[in-house]
């Protein structure tokens, strides 16, 4: 199973900034293991960043996303203790949803 | 179709907008949900190819688009790139490499009180110009600069 | 290259046999002593060669045979690489001896394949294939040209290497001696003897000749 | 012998590319920036959280968990344990560093067997060994407080004395020791800083950043690892893992970096 995400969302203002550490490996189709056989495509596809219940970042991913990617945003408006939900999904259908509250 | 998923995010305030897209065949109901992964655009081998496939076509450069990448990288496999977009009423970033085999590396739809910025760490095989492309009021805009990769180590 | 010439007579002195190619050919670069402090004591360093021995293990190529040192490394590690003036002309005396030089006379190879022996840092790590050519690891450590940015500094700058002395027979011969064997001019050297160990091949040293001293190549644009 | 020294120096002035140019170079103003704009968003994070979990989960043949271990400063202290190791334990009768330590209370306490802790230290990017996830979640725990080594027990007397003298042993096909590229400040090999470990600056400066989480192979490395790593590029047999050797080598490195604030791992290339 996919590590849990490391979420922080720290408000500066009425800002949120918003920081997001996935554990994936963002296999891009191309690396060969040690026999040289191909290791086959395994990365994010998707992501979602919610913010008090309401969809604020919606992105889409390639394979040249580094692994164990990490991502930043920021909100306007948030308050704290608005509850911040990330969630993933990869080309294999694996999924994740991590939360944290806005601090 | 990743323009209308773009449409969707924004309108997400505007439902009627968002019904009537529905009601004229322009969107399957699913797409409201979560929009499909945009394959074109991102198998795309060339950068030509990939902002088609994000909808773009040739962005004008912008100076309000603000992409903060190193100048040199000492490894290509992590490169910090910070996009932040002064253009008013942006509604989505892409971020892009050219020689990477795929350019397109990510893109991003901003709702909600989400500002138009982000950051991310992408993979790079060589040196190369990297790109920003932002979307406003249904305009793109592009801003790029060159990320040196340098080889690093004893290399053995 | 006239602000050199303390270092000039300072090899002129420390090695008797001295000869005008490697006065030449030494003028403004040659290798730096290693200059480091080592406060071991001689008891310390035995008891160092010790745990090698106890706490090493062989592994792919690297066998535990090359913890046993030669005379000269002996002398380096245990004079902290100053030996007297003396010992050391003795050393580059011999180390000198060892150089075999090409049957054919000729110094210069191809500097397009040396330009890629100098990037390639592989080579006799128990995680390299010994079926694998080995390589100069010669960016490690030197600046080469200024088309690679990503150049070490343990070695002094090699920029303009062939420009700066010429490309006569004396520094053609005196280039290769070097790569063969540091050691024969600057006895602890921090460079390797990469003829002297067989890492490298006639071949790849006559191309890191060229790649120094050819007016095509990077080094001298 | 002073004369050596002397000509360095005019080697410095005279080169054509001399280190002093090279310090105004772009290129290192570059990497600079680069290594700023990585931040502190570390994948170690992750090692850590999968650590603790590890830490606490009773497993093995006596299916216990490590929170009994005593790294140094009592049974179950983790909090600036790290810093204050390697040292002299005597229930163990040597100088241990903290993996050394963290696998003798695997042995000890959850009955692993020394050929289990041995089998597979050092992990892949695709997967990480325990001893890693657990090296980073200790180390962690000492982030922000000062390295304090102890120095007065004859046996952590010794390991540095054999530490140092192991630093400066010229050998192998190359003729390299870890003073080779450790043993003089301001070298770089390409553009990767050679800290210079013989001076307590350097050392501090190296000290802190490890272990860390490469970007290059996108994993966490011990100084385990960084040990037997240098050596593999020393082209030097290997060094065994968790050995008076190994540990006497990180002793010397350590105590030499005392006083400096340990940051927790670091994120480099």
């Amino acid at each position: 199973m996919a590590d849990p995400m490391k979420i922080r969302a720290q408000l500066k203002g009425d800002v949120a900034e918003i920081r997001v550490l996935m554990g994936h490996a963002m296999e891009t189709g191309q690396r060969k293991d040690a026999a040289g056989k191909t290791i086959p495509p395994h990365f994010i596809q998707s992501l979602t960043v919610e913010v008090g219940g309401k969809k604020v970042v919606e992105g889409q991913v390639g394979t040249s996303v580094s692994r164990n990617p990490v991502f930043g945003f920021k909100v306007k408006g948030a308050k704290a203790g608005d509850k911040v939900v990330v969630s993933w999904v990869d080309n294999k259908g694996d999924k994740r949803t991590d939360e944290a509250a806005v601090a | 179709m990743n323009t209308t998923r773009r449409t969707v995010l924004k309108s997400a305030t505007a439902g009627s907008v968002l019904a009537g897209l529905i009601a004229a065949g322009a969107l399957r109901p699913t797409q409201v949900l979560a929009a499909e992964w945009n394959k074109a655009a991102f198998d795309a081998h060339d950068t030509a190819s990939a902002l088609k496939g994000i909808g773009a076509g040739t962005p004008m450069d912008s100076k309000d688009l603000i992409l903060k990448v190193p100048d040199i990288a000492e490894n290509g496999a992590v490169v910090p790139v910070d996009v932040i977009s002064n253009i008013p009423n942006t509604t989505s970033i892409s971020i892009l490499v050219d020689k990477n085999p795929s350019p397109l590396s990510a893109s991003f739809d901003f709702a909600n009180g989400a500002l138009p910025e982000v950051s991310a760490r992408l993979k790079m095989g060589q040196t190369s110009m990297v790109k920003a492309v932002a979307k406003a009021d249904g305009k793109f805009y592009t801003a790029q600069k060159e990320v040196k990769v340098t080889v690093g180590g004893c290399g053995g | 290259m006239k602000t050199n010439i303390t270092r000039l007579s300072v090899i002129a002195a420390s090695t008797a046999g001295a000869t005008a190619l490697m006065l030449a050919g030494c003028a403004s670069q040659g290798s730096q002593s290693q200059a480091f402090p080592n406060h071991a004591s001689p008891a310390a360093m035995k008891q160092a060669t010790l745990a090698f021995k106890r706490d090493f293990q062989a592994k792919g190529i690297a066998g535990i045979d090359r913890l046993t040192t030669d005379k000269l490394q002996d002398v380096c590690n245990r004079s902290a690489n100053n030996p007297s003036p003396d010992i050391a002309a003795i050393l580059e005396h011999e180390e000198l001896d060892r150089i075999k030089y090409p049957a054919d006379g000729k110094f210069l190879g191809n500097w397009k394949a040396g330009e890629k022996l100098a990037q390639s840092g592989t080579g006799m790590t128990w995680s390299d294939n010994p079926e694998k050519p080995v390589g100069g690891n010669c960016y490690n450590c030197h600046q080469l040209s200024k088309t690679e940015i990503s150049f070490g500094t343990i070695g002094p700058s090699l920029l303009n290497y062939g420009k700066l002395r010429g490309n006569s027979p004396e520094i053609q011969k005196y280039t290769y001696s070097k790569i063969y064997n540091s050691k024969a001019y600057n006895a602890c050297s921090a460079m390797p003897r990469f003829g002297h160990v067989g890492a490298l091949n006639e071949t790849q040293l006559k191309d890191l000749v060229a790649l120094l001293l050819d007016p095509e190549s990077p080094v001298n644009k | 012998m002073k004369y050596r020294i002397a000509v360095v120096a005019t080697l410095a002035v005279a080169g054509t590319g001399s280190v002093l140019a090279q310090a105004k170079d772009p290129t290192i103003a570059g990497i600079e920036k680069y290594r700023e704009m990585l931040g502190d968003d570390n994948p170690a994070e992750l090692y850590e959280a999968r650590g603790e979990i590890l830490w606490k989960m009773k497993a093995g043949p006596k299916n216990a968990s490590l929170e009994k271990c005593d790294l140094g400063l009592g049974p179950g202290v983790v909090k600036g344990a790290y810093v204050q190791t390697p040292r002299y334990f005597a229930d163990a009768g040597r100088v241990m560093d903290i993996e050394t330590r963290i696998n003798w209370c695997r042995t000890s306490l959850q009955g692993f067997s020394e050929a289990d802790v041995r089998k597979r230290p050092f992990g892949s990017a695709d997967k990480p060994s325990e001893i890693e996830d657990l090296v980073t979640y200790v180390v962690t725990a000492s982030k922000g407080m000062k390295v304090n080594v102890p120095t007065s027990h004859p046996k952590e007397v010794e390991a540095y004395e054999l530490g140092e003298a192991m630093f400066h042993f010229r050998a192998g096909p190359y003729d390299f020791s870890c003073a080779s590229c450790h043993g003089e400040s301001g070298k770089r090999i390409r553009l990767q800083d050679l800290p210079n470990l013989t001076t307590t600056a350097d050392a501090r400066r190296a000290y802190i950043g490890w272990p860390a989480y490469r970007v290059s192979t996108s994993r966490v490395h011990t100084m385990q690892w960084r040990i037997n790593d240098c050596f593999r590029q020393q082209r030097f047999p290997e060094p065994k893992y968790m050995s008076e050797a190994v540990d006497a080598l990180i002793t010397y490195m350590a105590q030499t970096a005392n006083g400096a604030e340990y940051k927790g791992p670091a994120l480099k290339r």
